[in-house]
């Protein structure tokens, strides 16, 4: 009946790890990256989010098919994501005729 | 028929053994399969959630694109001291979150309470600074709508056409643009952060009864499920707020 | 035989009588029953709606009603119909109440969410009738900003929240599906032993869960436009009205077939058990369920092909959609096929299920002009689409609901109903349908736009036909609520297995108990066998 | 046309008019098509093997792979011919000629509001040659509308705070409906006119008659100066303002190094939205006009200063490859990272 039970020792690391990923955040925001600012705290949020479905949320000890749950949140939000960015990003562009006739 | 059916007696077979668990509930046949329901109920609810935050997200970057000068001038006006702060809190709570689960999965109800505790302040810490906050933009007209007002060396060029070029001539900073711009920006501040209180005040609430269900002692390593589930949501909201650090208060500091 | 067949002593219906037995009950038959209630209240209505609506289009000149009470009508249709009957119609109803069965299941996974979705409904309902008694609403279904958020002075706000509330009734029922689906199955039954019933709703809990937070997130954004000022999609400081669009209809096309789809799974039973044969290609009819749904959700800005967006990202779209047809092609294929060589008799429920064949082909193949970016500029918001999504949502979805409810009839209250009225009502619904709808694909051809209280002289023809075809079909959907009354106290006793169908439905007495089985059943066999020696006992019972 | 008085088509008035109603009864057949096929194996297969005895079960046939690939490529490949042809119609409904007569038009609660270039302006009329390209750049005062000719067969949504276009070629002369397409409030159905075909000397005699305020770009020029633009806007380059000399139509380089393309959009934001896009070497000193110029003004500016581009594709001037004339959505700001 038990699942997995971590040793407090893995807590405490990812803890630590997150609260060092905050500090690194908060400390690239004030450091001109130019256009790599809004990457790099995107992908700071990713990893810390990702420590903590992992470790905290256990999905690392969890049955495959808890992974495929994840996996299909994350799959439909890069749809809608993907494709309404689609529609934006093209915008204002002339049609590729050419291409067609 | 089809599905050619035979009748197992599994009372008296399979599990016949082993009596019932007390929380086992009629309709499930054994401890395994209830928890099991419950973890991939839990799941799915969370994708739900992942989609409903998805659709704000979006939002929230494609206006940061557009009008990224007006995202990272509002942004700077927000605390980032504060902010950090309750990052750091959330990310606590998280890990005393993580260890009342650890604790009842090993039986120690103590633990578990105090655990589920310290959670419940830290939440409430969160709110409290929150609270704050949102005071501190109803005080500076930060709330968009009829009465927003950016920041009054930004005086907004408002008034008749006439005025306005006027203004023009005397060459004068007009914020009139960001009068608007920002408006955007508050809009998906005070929604997506009041969306994320109103999952912690929720999360306060439910790990007010899981604290009391610890410790009237209803768990143990054998039945510790709705300390999971509610971890679970816990998590899921502090990830939310991982999130949105950087993207509300973090745009652009460097200037 | 029949007459000697008597009501089992102990069943669902009989375990604890009074109004409390059945608002506290944690039974999925007794919710789903309530279900059954709440929503055909809501139907009747949406129909009342519609009545308005014909009405006023039998003359041209907009003269019955205000303009305003005009606009109100068509909305107040719109919402009820979609939200509050069409989203939870066949999965609210039948899907709860038959999938427990159907897998060996005492119960959905979690009982009480079963309830708590109920009362969720009846929340959302409640601000809908909110909306409705201190004037209604008038924005179209659709909530499009800025109309919704800054121009329409009525009461949109609890509508919205109506629209909200119910999404989440919507989101439980989907999540405890899923959950139950997976984790309690009987023994041996395995996926690919599943009644197609259950794929199709598998299919659609997925659209439930993945879509419908999108829109209550989309709702709220509105909400707090509307309620506070808030701008997140205002023209006038910078927001994009566009946006809206794209948010709504990341929902709002997946939910098409949130209705169509459980009606295809009953589709594929009732053309099953009648021709008593096995589904044709079961796996292609398992997994077009499950393409529908992934499908459905890469298509939606083909309702957006002239609201200015991209060239670009038309063309994707408009080729996406189309890979919608296929696997809803290869059902009606699959259909067909199961049909040759099979044992075939005409009882309603087969009636309906040709009558879907039917709606549901022209449902779909006009969806091909819809999905062509050259014919959907012109008949974008005419009543070409009208059309298009009535034949699919009223053509299909409710003809595989109440096919499905003439089917299940006897297993929800163990009596049988007068099978000719029943066949009548068949008829007249197909009939009046078409008379209705059929007309509105012309009128959408000649250019007539949707939601027109006043239209140009040379379209009355068409509409007066339209408004005669509603009446014949009003008739049609009036006539079930009589004789399935009347069945409740006077209708013949069915026995569990009245039609001779496969699956573990029928194996229990109907109505079942409140636990469905008496011992757990452990599935051996494959799904759908007939054979000449099961037949005969099914007749026999 | 119609049949038996029921009208089936309205009238074929444009030059894409022939082509949609073509891919239209080309869809049609192939529905027709497989609508019949399936409803008489459906109905055949009812009467054939109709249950004979109360015992009878259907014959077991699992399925057939053969089969089921053939009726899903089929279906595929055919609706892959409807979609490369409504994509074509599509992109040519998309693209107007360089040389098509530009037309503004407003939607506002709940009327139509034209304006041509001369000067003339109509509501809930448009008074249009025959034979001709006419562009229509479209906007809306209040809330969605949906700019719609049944007789052209091509229409465009109305959409407040940014301008979207469509054209066509009027190709029969004569009066047709013009509809408001998208629910905009109690009189949707009232936002309705009609469009009037004319021969072309009728319209240069129309065009001739009754109109004070001289053309739509002159008046943008005295709104110009009403406005103050001009204080900053020097022709020399050397006011706080650029230059608006010769610049539809071309890359302009922006402060945060971007670049952007000057089109009908671009100067749309400029005006409203001044700050948006500040040119490099400028400083963010122009008011917003956010609310302080109705789109008609806004339309009568923008035609005035695409007149100070006379190389730019203008109105008249069938010169010039045009890029922006052609983008199918000149619109709210570009996506691209800024910083």
């Amino acid at each position: 009946m038990s699942g997995h039970v971590s040793p407090k020792s893995v807590y405490y690391s990812i803890f630590g790890a997150l609260m060092v990923f905050t500090g690194i955040t908060v400390a690239a925001a004030f450091v001109n990256l130019g256009a790599l600012n809004f990457p790099v705290a995107l992908a700071i949020a990713i990893i810390k989010a990702t420590l903590v479905v992992l470790f905290f949320m256990h999905v690392k000890y969890s049955s495959r098919l808890t992974k495929l749950v994840v996996a299909t949140s994350l799959f439909f939000l890069l749809i809608l994501l993907a494709e309404t960015f689609m529609d934006y990003a093209t915008r204002g562009m002339a049609p590729p005729l050419p291409m067609l006739q | 028929m089809s599905n050619a059916v035979a009748h197992a007696d599994v009372h008296g077979g399979a599990h016949g053994h082993a009596a019932h668990h007390p929380k086992l509930q009629h309709h499930f046949e054994t401890m395994e399969q209830q928890k099991e329901a419950s973890t991939l109920g839990m799941w799915v609810f969370l994708l739900t959630e992942v989609l409903f935050f998805g659709g704000l997200f979006f939002a929230y970057m494609l206006y940061r694109i557009w009008y990224f000068d007006a995202f990272a001038e509002a942004s700077r006006s927000l605390g980032i001291g504060l902010g950090a702060f309750n990052t750091a809190v959330l990310i606590g709570s998280s890990l005393t979150m993580a260890l009342a689960v650890r604790a009842a999965q090993t039986s120690e109800r103590k633990a578990t309470v105090t655990w589920l505790i310290l959670t419940i302040v830290l939440g409430c810490v969160f709110l409290g600074v929150k609270v704050v906050e949102y005071a501190d933009k109803f005080e500076h007209h930060h709330v968009p709508g009829a009465h927003y007002i950016w920041a009054a060396e930004h005086a907004p060029g408002e008034g008749s056409a006439g005025a306005a070029a006027s203004e023009a001539e005397h060459a004068a900073p007009a914020g009139g643009d960001l009068q608007r711009l920002t408006q955007i920006f508050f809009s998906l501040y005070f929604t997506m952060t009041g969306l994320h209180a109103l999952h912690m005040i929720v999360g306060v609430g439910i790990m007010g009864v899981i604290t009391w269900m610890a410790y009237k002692g209803r768990f143990d390593s054998s039945y510790y499920t709705p300390v999971e589930m509610a971890g679970l949501y816990w998590h899921f909201v502090d990830l939310v707020w991982i999130f949105l650090f950087p993207l509300l208060y973090l745009v652009e500091r460097h200037t | 035989m029949l007459d000697t067949l008597k009501l089992p002593e102990r069943h669902y219906l009989n375990n604890g009588h009074g109004l409390k037995s059945w608002l506290l009950t944690k039974d999925h038959k007794r919710i789903a029953i309530m279900y059954l209630i709440s929503i055909s209240v809501m139907f009747l209505l949406g129909g009342l709606f519609a009545g308005g609506v014909r009405l006023e289009l039998m003359t041209p000149q907009g003269d019955l009603f205000l303009a305003d009470t005009y606009n109100k009508y068509f909305t107040m249709h719109g919402v009820v119909m979609v939200f509050f009957f069409l989203i939870p119609s066949t999965p609210a109803v039948l899907g709860n109440f038959l999938i427990p069965p159907m897998i060996g299941a005492k119960d959905l996974a979690f009982p009480r969410i079963n309830l708590l979705s109920l009362y969720i409904y009846w929340l959302g309902a409640a601000f809908f009738f909110y909306a409705l008694f201190s004037g209604g609403v008038d924005t179209g279904w659709t909530f499009y900003t800025p109309f919704s958020s800054f121009a329409s002075n009525t009461n949109v706000i609890p509508t919205a929240l109506g629209a909200f509330i119910s999404g989440f009734s919507s989101i439980l029922t989907g999540l405890n599906f899923i959950v139950t689906i997976h984790r309690m199955r009987a023994p041996g039954l395995t996926w690919f032993r599943l009644p197609l019933f259950v794929w199709a709703h598998y299919a659609t809990s997925l659209i439930q869960v993945l879509g419908t937070p999108v829109v209550a997130i989309t709702i709220i954004m509105v909400f707090v436009e509307r309620a506070f000022g808030f701008g997140i999609f205002d023209p006038s400081r910078g927001g994009d009205p566009v946006l809206f669009q794209h948010l709504f209809w990341f929902y709002s096309h997946p939910a098409v077939y949130i209705m169509i789809l459980p009606a295809l799974g009953v589709m594929s039973e009732l053309v099953s058990t009648f021709s008593r044969k096995t589904i044709f290609g079961y796996s292609f009819v398992a997994f077009s369920s499950l393409a529908i749904a992934v499908f459905g959700f890469i298509v939606w800005a083909h309702h957006m092909f002239v609201a200015g967006i991209s060239t670009y990202s038309a063309l994707v779209f408009s080729f996406l959609s189309f890979s919608v047809a296929i696997p809803s092609a290869v059902k009606v294929f699959n259909w067909s096929a199961t049909l040759y060589k099979g044992s075939i008799s005409f009882e309603t429920p087969m009636l309906y299920a040709y009558g879907f064949f039917g709606l549901f082909l022209i449902g779909g193949l006009t969806g091909l002009f819809l999905a062509t970016l050259g014919t959907d500029i012109h008949l974008h918001d005419t009543y070409f689409v009208v059309a298009h999504f009535h034949y699919i949502m009223v053509g299909g979805a409710i003809m595989g609901y109440l096919g499905g409810l003439h089917f299940w009839w006897p297993k929800l209250v163990g009596r049988m109903y007068s099978e000719f009225a029943s066949r009548i009502s068949a008829i007249l619904v197909f009939v009046g349908f078409n008379l209705t709808f059929f007309p509105q694909f012309v009128l959408g051809y000649m250019g007539m736009p949707r939601r027109y209280h006043a239209y140009p002289d040379e379209f009355q023809v068409l509409n007066v036909m339209s408004s005669a075809g509603a009446g014949v079909l009003g008739i049609g959907y009036m006539l079930p609520v009589i004789y399935f009354l009347w069945s409740l106290k006077r209708g013949e006793v069915a026995g569990p297995n009245p039609w001779g169908a496969s699956g573990l439905e029928w194996q229990t007495q109907s109505p079942p108990l409140t636990e469905n089985f008496t011992e757990q059943p452990v599935v051996h066999g494959e799904p759908y066998e007939y054979t000449p020696h099961v037949a005969r006992e099914a007749n026999l019972v | 046309m119609g049949s038996y008085g029921i009208p089936l088509f309205p009238e074929q008035a444009s030059s894409f008019a022939a082509n949609v109603d073509a891919l239209y009864i080309f869809i049609v057949s192939v529905s027709a098509f497989f609508a019949l096929a399936v409803t008489i194996a459906v109905v055949a297969f009812g009467i054939i093997y109709r249950r004979k005895h109360d015992g009878e079960v259907g014959a077991r046939i699992e399925g057939n792979l053969p089969l089921e690939l053939l009726w899903s490529i089929i279906p595929t490949m055919i609706s892959m011919v409807m979609f490369g042809w409504g994509a074509s119609a599509y992109f040519e409904m998309r693209t107007p000629p360089a040389e098509a007569l530009q037309i503004y038009a407003v939607g506002k609660q709940w009327m139509w509001k034209f304006q041509h270039l001369e000067g003339q302006r109509e509501i809930n009329e448009l008074h249009v040659p025959v034979g001709r390209p006419i562009k229509v750049t479209i906007t809306s005062e209040d809330v969605i509308h949906s700019l719609y000719f049944p007789s052209f067969r091509t229409k465009m949504d109305a959409i407040p705070g940014r301008y979207t276009q469509l054209w066509f070629e009027p190709t029969k002369t004569g009066t047709y409906h013009i509809f408001c397409t998208e629910y905009c409030g109690t009189n949707h159905s009232g936002m309705i006119g009609s469009v009037v075909v004319m021969e072309p000397a009728a319209y240069q005699a129309w065009l001739a008659g009754g109109t004070t305020e001289g053309t739509l770009a002159q008046r943008g020029e005295r709104l110009f100066t009403d406005l103050a633009c001009n204080t900053c806007h020097l022709d020399t380059g050397k006011g706080r303002g650029p230059s608006l000399q010769n610049i539809v139509g071309k890359p302009v380089e922006l402060a945060d190094g971007t670049t952007t393309t000057v089109d009908e959009g671009y100067l749309r934001e400029s005006i409203i939205n001044s700050q948006a896009k500040i040119v490099k070497g400028y400083q963010p000193l122009m008011p917003a006009f956010q609310g302080l110029v109705s789109e008609d003004n806004l339309v009568a500016l923008v035609e005035y200063i695409k007149t100070l581009s006379p190389t730019a594709t203008t109105t008249q001037a069938p010169a010039a490859p045009a890029p922006p004339a052609t983008a199918p959505t000149t619109n709210t700001p570009p996506v691209g990272e800024k910083k």
